[in-house]
Protein backbone atom coordinates (compact mmCIF):
# COMPACT_ATOMS: atom_id res chain seq x y z
CA UNK A 1 0.00 0.00 0.00
CA UNK A 2 0.53 3.53 -0.53
CA UNK A 3 0.15 6.67 0.50
CA UNK A 4 -0.84 9.56 -1.95
CA UNK A 5 -1.21 13.02 -1.17
CA UNK A 6 -2.68 16.09 -2.81
CA UNK A 7 -2.02 19.59 -2.35
CA UNK A 8 -3.56 23.33 -2.68
CA UNK A 9 -5.67 24.12 -5.91
CA UNK A 10 -5.51 19.76 -6.37
CA UNK A 11 -6.40 19.21 -3.16
CA UNK A 12 -9.49 21.49 -3.38
CA UNK A 13 -10.08 20.16 -7.25
CA UNK A 14 -10.71 16.17 -6.46
CA UNK A 15 -11.76 17.06 -3.08
CA UNK A 16 -9.30 14.59 -1.43
CA UNK A 17 -6.02 15.33 0.25
CA UNK A 18 -4.70 12.26 0.92
CA UNK A 19 -5.68 8.82 -0.18
CA UNK A 20 -3.87 5.27 0.26
CA UNK A 21 -3.58 3.13 -2.85
CA UNK A 22 -2.62 -0.71 -3.08
CA UNK A 23 0.09 -1.71 -5.15
CA UNK A 24 -0.37 -4.71 -6.66
CA UNK A 25 2.85 -4.47 -9.03
CA UNK A 26 5.26 -2.01 -9.35
CA UNK A 27 4.44 0.59 -10.95
CA UNK A 28 6.41 4.19 -12.09
CA UNK A 29 4.85 7.69 -11.74
CA UNK A 30 3.41 8.02 -15.27
CA UNK A 31 1.91 4.36 -14.49
CA UNK A 32 0.23 5.06 -11.15
CA UNK A 33 -0.82 8.56 -12.68
CA UNK A 34 -2.51 6.76 -16.18
CA UNK A 35 -4.21 4.34 -13.28
CA UNK A 36 -5.62 7.29 -11.20
CA UNK A 37 -6.99 8.63 -14.44
CA UNK A 38 -8.68 5.49 -15.67
CA UNK A 39 -10.25 5.13 -12.20
CA UNK A 40 -11.34 8.51 -11.84
CA UNK A 41 -11.89 9.90 -15.37
CA UNK A 42 -11.98 13.45 -16.65
CA UNK A 43 -11.56 15.52 -13.09
CA UNK A 44 -8.44 13.42 -12.29
CA UNK A 45 -6.43 13.73 -15.74
CA UNK A 46 -7.14 17.88 -15.02
CA UNK A 47 -4.97 17.26 -12.31
CA UNK A 48 -2.54 14.48 -12.91
CA UNK A 49 -2.13 15.20 -16.53
CA UNK A 50 -1.15 18.87 -16.42
CA UNK A 51 2.00 20.08 -18.20
CA UNK A 52 3.59 21.45 -14.89
CA UNK A 53 1.89 19.00 -12.06
CA UNK A 54 4.95 17.98 -9.92
CA UNK A 55 5.33 15.26 -8.13
CA UNK A 56 7.31 13.90 -5.18
CA UNK A 57 7.91 10.25 -4.44
CA UNK A 58 9.55 10.01 -0.49
CA UNK A 59 9.34 13.81 -0.40
CA UNK A 60 11.79 13.80 -3.29
CA UNK A 61 11.08 15.59 -6.97
CA UNK A 62 10.00 12.76 -9.14
CA UNK A 63 9.47 12.62 -13.06
CA UNK A 64 6.91 10.02 -14.59
CA UNK A 65 9.75 7.26 -14.63
CA UNK A 66 10.43 6.92 -11.34
CA UNK A 67 9.71 3.62 -9.64
CA UNK A 68 7.27 3.55 -6.55
CA UNK A 69 7.84 0.61 -3.86
CA UNK A 70 5.29 -0.54 -1.47
CA UNK A 71 5.05 2.28 1.32
CA UNK A 72 6.28 5.39 -0.52
CA UNK A 73 4.70 8.16 -0.43
CA UNK A 74 3.86 9.92 -3.13
CA UNK A 75 2.52 13.63 -3.46
CA UNK A 76 0.77 15.38 -6.47
CA UNK A 77 1.18 19.49 -6.26
CA UNK A 78 0.78 22.72 -8.11
CA UNK A 79 3.72 24.65 -8.85
CA UNK A 80 5.12 26.63 -5.24
CA UNK A 81 3.82 29.95 -4.47
CA UNK A 82 5.53 30.53 -1.00
CA UNK A 83 7.92 33.23 0.08
CA UNK B 1 27.65 25.87 10.00
CA UNK B 2 24.48 26.05 11.59
CA UNK B 3 21.27 25.47 10.03
CA UNK B 4 17.18 26.27 11.57
CA UNK B 5 14.39 25.97 9.26
CA UNK B 6 11.39 26.85 10.99
CA UNK B 7 7.31 26.43 9.85
CA UNK B 8 5.21 27.87 11.63
CA UNK B 9 1.84 30.11 12.15
CA UNK B 10 3.60 32.54 14.80
CA UNK B 11 4.69 35.63 13.68
CA UNK B 12 8.59 35.86 14.22
CA UNK B 13 10.80 38.78 15.97
CA UNK B 14 13.53 39.62 13.26
CA UNK B 15 15.64 41.09 15.39
CA UNK B 16 15.62 38.01 18.38
CA UNK B 17 16.81 35.97 14.90
CA UNK B 18 19.74 38.27 14.19
CA UNK B 19 20.74 38.41 17.51
CA UNK B 20 21.13 34.66 17.28
CA UNK B 21 22.35 34.36 13.45
CA UNK B 22 25.40 36.94 14.76
CA UNK B 23 26.05 34.83 18.08
CA UNK B 24 29.33 33.81 16.89
CA UNK B 25 32.53 35.73 17.32
CA UNK B 26 33.65 35.50 13.98
CA UNK B 27 30.20 36.75 12.75
CA UNK B 28 30.58 40.36 10.88
CA UNK B 29 27.94 39.89 8.25
CA UNK B 30 24.08 39.18 8.87
CA UNK B 31 22.20 39.58 5.96
CA UNK B 32 18.33 39.36 6.22
CA UNK B 33 15.44 39.18 4.37
CA UNK B 34 11.62 39.07 4.93
CA UNK B 35 8.56 39.07 2.65
CA UNK B 36 5.90 41.16 3.65
CA UNK B 37 2.09 40.39 2.25
CA UNK B 38 1.05 43.27 0.11
CA UNK B 39 -2.57 44.36 0.12
CA UNK B 40 -2.68 44.18 -3.72
CA UNK B 41 -1.87 41.89 -5.93
CA UNK B 42 -2.60 41.31 -9.98
CA UNK B 43 -4.45 44.50 -9.91
CA UNK B 44 -7.06 43.27 -7.00
CA UNK B 45 -7.32 44.37 -3.48
CA UNK B 46 -6.24 41.62 -1.38
CA UNK B 47 -8.22 41.00 2.34
CA UNK B 48 -6.25 37.81 3.52
CA UNK B 49 -4.07 35.01 2.65
CA UNK B 50 -3.70 31.10 3.30
CA UNK B 51 -0.71 29.72 3.23
CA UNK B 52 -0.33 25.78 2.87
CA UNK B 53 2.57 23.54 3.03
CA UNK B 54 3.40 19.95 2.93
CA UNK B 55 4.87 19.21 6.02
CA UNK B 56 7.99 16.95 6.16
CA UNK B 57 8.69 18.01 2.44
CA UNK B 58 8.75 21.72 3.11
CA UNK B 59 11.67 21.71 5.78
CA UNK B 60 13.63 18.76 3.90
CA UNK B 61 13.47 20.93 0.82
CA UNK B 62 14.78 24.38 2.80
CA UNK B 63 17.35 22.73 4.27
CA UNK B 64 19.09 21.05 0.65
CA UNK B 65 18.85 24.50 -0.21
CA UNK B 66 20.59 25.83 2.64
CA UNK B 67 23.30 23.08 2.06
CA UNK B 68 23.83 24.17 -1.59
CA UNK B 69 23.79 27.99 -0.36
CA UNK B 70 27.22 26.20 2.36
CA UNK B 71 28.69 25.04 -0.46
CA UNK B 72 29.05 27.64 -2.67
CA UNK B 73 29.98 30.54 0.03
CA UNK B 74 31.79 30.76 3.40
CA UNK B 75 28.68 31.20 5.52
CA UNK B 76 28.34 30.54 9.39
CA UNK B 77 24.73 29.80 10.03
CA UNK B 78 21.14 30.31 8.09
CA UNK B 79 17.93 30.19 9.30
CA UNK B 80 14.86 30.09 7.75
CA UNK B 81 11.13 30.54 9.26
CA UNK B 82 8.15 30.50 6.67
CA UNK B 83 4.86 30.93 8.11
CA UNK B 84 1.45 29.04 7.14
CA UNK B 85 -2.02 29.57 8.05
CA UNK B 86 -3.93 32.71 7.67
CA UNK B 87 -1.96 36.07 7.05
CA UNK B 88 -3.78 39.18 6.50
CA UNK B 89 -1.74 42.33 4.65
CA UNK B 90 1.57 43.77 6.30
CA UNK B 91 2.07 40.77 7.88
CA UNK B 92 5.60 39.31 7.95
CA UNK B 93 5.30 35.69 5.39
CA UNK B 94 9.19 34.57 5.86
CA UNK B 95 12.59 35.06 6.81
CA UNK B 96 15.86 34.37 5.57
CA UNK B 97 18.92 35.03 7.68
CA UNK B 98 22.58 34.33 6.89
CA UNK B 99 25.54 34.85 8.83
CA UNK B 100 29.05 35.54 7.67
CA UNK B 101 32.46 36.55 8.19
CA UNK B 102 31.91 39.26 5.64
CA UNK B 103 29.32 40.97 3.89
CA UNK B 104 29.73 39.28 0.50
CA UNK B 105 28.81 35.49 1.24
CA UNK B 106 25.80 36.61 3.71
CA UNK B 107 24.48 38.46 0.92
CA UNK B 108 24.78 36.53 -1.88
CA UNK B 109 23.61 33.14 -0.27
CA UNK B 110 20.30 35.00 1.40
CA UNK B 111 19.48 36.19 -2.41
CA UNK B 112 20.46 32.02 -3.16
CA UNK B 113 18.01 30.77 -1.05
CA UNK B 114 15.39 32.93 -1.10
CA UNK B 115 15.47 32.37 -4.82
CA UNK B 116 15.30 28.19 -4.28
CA UNK B 117 12.67 28.75 -1.34
CA UNK B 118 10.74 30.60 -4.39
CA UNK B 119 11.27 28.23 -7.14
CA UNK B 120 11.11 25.02 -4.86
CA UNK B 121 10.34 24.84 -1.75
CA UNK B 122 6.43 23.78 -1.21
CA UNK B 123 4.30 26.18 -0.06
CA UNK B 124 1.36 27.36 -2.11
CA UNK B 125 -0.77 31.00 -1.19
CA UNK B 126 -4.64 30.96 -1.73
CA UNK B 127 -5.73 34.88 -1.76
CA UNK B 128 -9.11 36.37 -0.11
CA UNK B 129 -9.93 39.24 -2.63
CA UNK B 130 -11.65 42.21 -1.19
CA UNK B 131 -14.70 41.27 -2.90
CA UNK B 132 -14.92 37.86 -1.04
CA UNK B 133 -13.56 35.43 -3.45
CA UNK B 134 -10.84 32.81 -3.59
CA UNK B 135 -8.12 32.36 -6.27
CA UNK B 136 -4.71 30.00 -5.91
CA UNK B 137 -1.63 32.28 -6.68
CA UNK B 138 -0.69 31.52 -9.87
CA UNK B 139 3.85 30.51 -9.97
CA UNK B 140 5.32 33.42 -11.41
CA UNK B 141 7.95 33.46 -14.74
CA UNK B 142 10.07 35.87 -12.95
CA UNK B 143 10.76 33.43 -10.17
CA UNK B 144 11.86 31.07 -12.89
CA UNK B 145 14.21 33.47 -13.84
CA UNK B 146 15.59 34.20 -10.93
CA UNK B 147 17.26 31.16 -10.93
CA UNK B 148 19.45 32.20 -13.86
CA UNK B 149 21.84 34.54 -12.19
CA UNK B 150 22.86 31.34 -10.17
CA UNK C 1 11.10 56.90 -1.75
CA UNK C 2 11.23 57.74 2.43
CA UNK C 3 14.50 57.92 3.41
CA UNK C 4 15.82 57.77 6.91
CA UNK C 5 19.50 58.20 7.92
CA UNK C 6 20.93 57.95 11.90
CA UNK C 7 24.07 58.33 13.04
CA UNK C 8 24.11 57.69 16.76
CA UNK C 9 25.81 55.99 19.74
CA UNK C 10 23.06 53.71 21.05
CA UNK C 11 22.10 50.48 19.54
CA UNK C 12 19.29 49.89 17.32
CA UNK C 13 16.58 47.24 16.96
CA UNK C 14 16.45 45.30 13.83
CA UNK C 15 12.54 44.46 14.29
CA UNK C 16 11.37 47.83 15.11
CA UNK C 17 13.18 48.96 11.73
CA UNK C 18 11.94 46.72 9.46
CA UNK C 19 8.44 46.90 10.92
CA UNK C 20 9.00 51.16 9.82
CA UNK C 21 10.30 49.87 6.56
CA UNK C 22 7.03 47.29 5.43
CA UNK C 23 4.80 50.11 6.52
CA UNK C 24 3.48 50.30 2.63
CA UNK C 25 0.74 48.67 1.64
CA UNK C 26 2.64 48.13 -1.70
CA UNK C 27 5.79 46.74 0.44
CA UNK C 28 6.98 42.70 -0.54
CA UNK C 29 10.32 42.72 0.14
CA UNK C 30 12.43 43.93 2.85
CA UNK C 31 16.05 43.24 2.68
CA UNK C 32 18.51 44.25 5.39
CA UNK C 33 21.79 44.19 6.23
CA UNK C 34 23.81 44.17 10.03
CA UNK C 35 27.14 44.60 10.03
CA UNK C 36 28.56 43.07 13.50
CA UNK C 37 31.92 43.22 15.14
CA UNK C 38 33.93 40.44 14.90
CA UNK C 39 36.27 39.33 17.70
CA UNK C 40 39.46 39.39 15.69
CA UNK C 41 40.87 41.31 12.72
CA UNK C 42 44.25 40.66 11.11
CA UNK C 43 45.18 37.98 12.85
CA UNK C 44 44.58 39.60 16.84
CA UNK C 45 41.79 39.43 19.16
CA UNK C 46 40.08 43.13 19.68
CA UNK C 47 39.07 44.07 22.77
CA UNK C 48 36.95 47.06 21.71
CA UNK C 49 36.36 49.57 18.72
CA UNK C 50 36.18 53.43 18.35
CA UNK C 51 33.87 54.62 15.53
CA UNK C 52 34.58 58.16 14.39
CA UNK C 53 32.51 59.81 11.77
CA UNK C 54 32.33 63.60 10.12
CA UNK C 55 29.18 64.76 11.27
CA UNK C 56 26.87 66.76 8.52
CA UNK C 57 29.19 65.07 5.90
CA UNK C 58 28.77 61.13 6.81
CA UNK C 59 24.75 62.24 7.05
CA UNK C 60 24.42 64.09 3.12
CA UNK C 61 27.19 61.29 1.98
CA UNK C 62 24.49 58.09 3.20
CA UNK C 63 21.72 60.18 1.74
CA UNK C 64 23.44 61.18 -1.77
CA UNK C 65 24.33 56.99 -1.78
CA UNK C 66 20.27 56.25 -1.13
CA UNK C 67 19.35 58.60 -3.73
CA UNK C 68 20.99 56.79 -5.79
CA UNK C 69 20.15 53.29 -5.30
CA UNK C 70 16.70 54.49 -5.83
CA UNK C 71 17.33 56.37 -9.28
CA UNK C 72 18.35 52.80 -9.96
CA UNK C 73 16.01 50.29 -8.53
CA UNK C 74 12.12 51.27 -8.30
CA UNK C 75 12.49 51.37 -4.34
CA UNK C 76 9.54 52.73 -1.60
CA UNK C 77 11.85 53.48 1.37
CA UNK C 78 15.46 52.91 2.74
CA UNK C 79 16.61 53.62 6.36
CA UNK C 80 21.17 53.76 7.45
CA UNK C 81 21.45 53.29 11.02
CA UNK C 82 25.30 53.84 11.77
CA UNK C 83 26.70 53.98 15.36
CA UNK C 84 29.74 55.69 16.80
CA UNK C 85 31.88 55.77 19.82
CA UNK C 86 32.56 52.80 21.72
CA UNK C 87 31.91 49.29 21.10
CA UNK C 88 32.20 45.87 22.28
CA UNK C 89 32.86 42.67 19.99
CA UNK C 90 29.06 41.08 19.16
CA UNK C 91 27.98 44.38 19.06
CA UNK C 92 25.94 45.67 15.99
CA UNK C 93 27.56 48.57 14.10
CA UNK C 94 25.33 49.22 11.21
CA UNK C 95 22.39 48.74 9.77
CA UNK C 96 21.05 49.13 5.90
CA UNK C 97 17.37 48.49 5.19
CA UNK C 98 15.49 48.61 1.94
CA UNK C 99 11.79 48.19 1.37
CA UNK C 100 10.44 47.40 -2.19
CA UNK C 101 7.88 45.51 -3.99
CA UNK C 102 9.75 43.13 -5.30
CA UNK C 103 12.75 41.04 -3.32
CA UNK C 104 15.33 41.45 -6.58
CA UNK C 105 15.21 45.30 -6.16
CA UNK C 106 15.28 45.37 -1.94
CA UNK C 107 18.35 42.94 -2.86
CA UNK C 108 20.46 44.57 -4.97
CA UNK C 109 19.58 48.20 -3.43
CA UNK C 110 20.89 47.06 -0.24
CA UNK C 111 23.87 45.58 -1.13
CA UNK C 112 24.56 48.89 -3.36
CA UNK C 113 24.18 51.43 -0.46
CA UNK C 114 26.26 48.97 1.65
CA UNK C 115 29.13 49.00 -0.62
CA UNK C 116 29.15 52.59 -1.35
CA UNK C 117 28.86 53.54 2.59
CA UNK C 118 32.02 51.27 2.67
CA UNK C 119 33.33 53.30 0.49
CA UNK C 120 31.97 56.73 0.60
CA UNK C 121 30.77 57.26 4.18
CA UNK C 122 33.38 58.94 6.50
CA UNK C 123 33.64 56.91 9.32
CA UNK C 124 36.86 55.45 11.02
CA UNK C 125 37.55 52.39 13.35
CA UNK C 126 39.81 52.50 15.29
CA UNK C 127 40.52 49.24 17.51
CA UNK C 128 41.86 48.30 20.34
CA UNK C 129 43.62 45.18 20.63
CA UNK C 130 43.59 42.45 23.18
CA UNK C 131 46.92 43.52 24.50
CA UNK C 132 46.07 46.61 24.73
CA UNK C 133 47.82 48.59 21.71
CA UNK C 134 45.57 50.12 19.13
CA UNK C 135 45.84 50.85 15.46
CA UNK C 136 43.44 52.43 12.85
CA UNK C 137 42.08 49.81 10.87
CA UNK C 138 43.15 50.48 7.32
CA UNK C 139 41.03 50.35 4.35
CA UNK C 140 40.12 47.20 2.36
CA UNK C 141 41.24 46.29 -1.59
CA UNK C 142 38.61 44.41 -1.34
CA UNK C 143 35.90 47.18 -0.55
CA UNK C 144 37.00 49.07 -3.72
CA UNK C 145 37.04 46.25 -5.59
CA UNK C 146 33.33 45.40 -4.17
CA UNK C 147 31.98 48.85 -6.49
CA UNK C 148 33.27 47.03 -9.65
CA UNK C 149 29.92 44.75 -9.84
CA UNK C 150 27.34 48.22 -9.94
CA UNK D 1 38.87 82.79 7.23
CA UNK D 2 38.21 79.13 6.67
CA UNK D 3 37.39 76.50 9.03
CA UNK D 4 39.86 72.86 8.49
CA UNK D 5 39.21 69.92 9.76
CA UNK D 6 41.43 66.93 10.80
CA UNK D 7 39.88 63.12 11.32
CA UNK D 8 40.89 59.72 12.72
CA UNK D 9 44.60 58.76 12.16
CA UNK D 10 45.39 62.45 10.91
CA UNK D 11 43.97 64.61 13.95
CA UNK D 12 45.68 62.14 15.89
CA UNK D 13 49.08 62.94 13.72
CA UNK D 14 48.64 66.73 13.51
CA UNK D 15 47.51 66.43 17.59
CA UNK D 16 44.81 68.45 15.88
CA UNK D 17 41.24 68.00 14.86
CA UNK D 18 39.82 72.11 14.06
CA UNK D 19 41.99 75.01 13.03
CA UNK D 20 40.79 78.61 11.79
CA UNK D 21 43.00 79.56 8.76
CA UNK D 22 42.92 83.09 7.20
CA UNK D 23 42.46 83.14 3.42
CA UNK D 24 44.19 86.48 2.57
CA UNK D 25 44.39 85.53 -1.74
CA UNK D 26 42.13 83.00 -3.50
CA UNK D 27 43.54 79.30 -2.90
CA UNK D 28 43.09 76.22 -4.65
CA UNK D 29 43.40 72.76 -2.21
CA UNK D 30 46.74 72.05 -3.31
CA UNK D 31 47.92 75.71 -2.65
CA UNK D 32 46.44 75.08 1.04
CA UNK D 33 48.20 71.89 1.46
CA UNK D 34 51.63 73.71 0.20
CA UNK D 35 50.97 76.23 2.95
CA UNK D 36 50.33 74.04 5.58
CA UNK D 37 52.74 71.75 4.85
CA UNK D 38 55.65 75.01 4.71
CA UNK D 39 54.21 76.00 7.78
CA UNK D 40 54.00 73.20 9.70
CA UNK D 41 57.06 70.82 8.28
CA UNK D 42 57.43 66.95 8.26
CA UNK D 43 54.69 66.01 9.98
CA UNK D 44 52.48 68.08 7.78
CA UNK D 45 53.72 66.73 4.47
CA UNK D 46 52.82 63.29 6.22
CA UNK D 47 49.17 63.76 6.40
CA UNK D 48 48.70 66.03 3.31
CA UNK D 49 51.02 64.83 0.79
CA UNK D 50 49.93 60.94 1.12
CA UNK D 51 49.07 59.73 -1.83
CA UNK D 52 45.25 58.31 -0.19
CA UNK D 53 44.77 62.05 1.50
CA UNK D 54 41.22 62.49 1.15
CA UNK D 55 39.82 66.32 1.27
CA UNK D 56 36.24 67.62 1.43
CA UNK D 57 35.33 71.23 0.81
CA UNK D 58 32.43 72.14 2.40
CA UNK D 59 31.32 68.38 2.76
CA UNK D 60 31.91 67.38 -0.68
CA UNK D 61 35.10 65.78 -1.92
CA UNK D 62 37.37 67.37 -3.36
CA UNK D 63 40.45 67.18 -5.64
CA UNK D 64 43.39 69.32 -5.84
CA UNK D 65 42.20 71.82 -8.12
CA UNK D 66 39.02 72.73 -6.45
CA UNK D 67 38.88 76.11 -5.63
CA UNK D 68 38.53 77.80 -1.88
CA UNK D 69 36.73 80.65 -0.66
CA UNK D 70 36.40 82.48 2.31
CA UNK D 71 34.22 80.71 5.01
CA UNK D 72 34.52 77.29 3.40
CA UNK D 73 34.82 74.26 5.58
CA UNK D 74 37.70 72.13 4.25
CA UNK D 75 38.18 68.62 5.70
CA UNK D 76 41.46 66.28 5.40
CA UNK D 77 40.83 62.51 6.04
CA UNK D 78 42.26 59.06 5.49
CA UNK D 79 40.23 56.60 3.41
CA UNK D 80 37.17 55.89 5.32
CA UNK D 81 36.69 52.61 6.98
CA UNK D 82 33.20 52.06 8.29
CA UNK D 83 30.70 49.89 7.50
Amino acid sequence: MITILFFAKYREQLGLGKMNFTLDTALSVGDLKKRLVSDGGEKWAEVLLADNTLCAVNQTIANDSVEINDGDEVAFYPPVTGG
Amino acid sequence: MHSRVIVQTDDFDVAEECRALANSGRCGAVTQFVGVMRDRNEGDDIAAMELEHYPGMTERSIEAIIERAGERWPILAATVIHRVGSLLPGAQIVFVGVAAMHRQAAFSACEFIMDYLKSEAPFWKKECKADGTERWVDARDSDAQALNKW
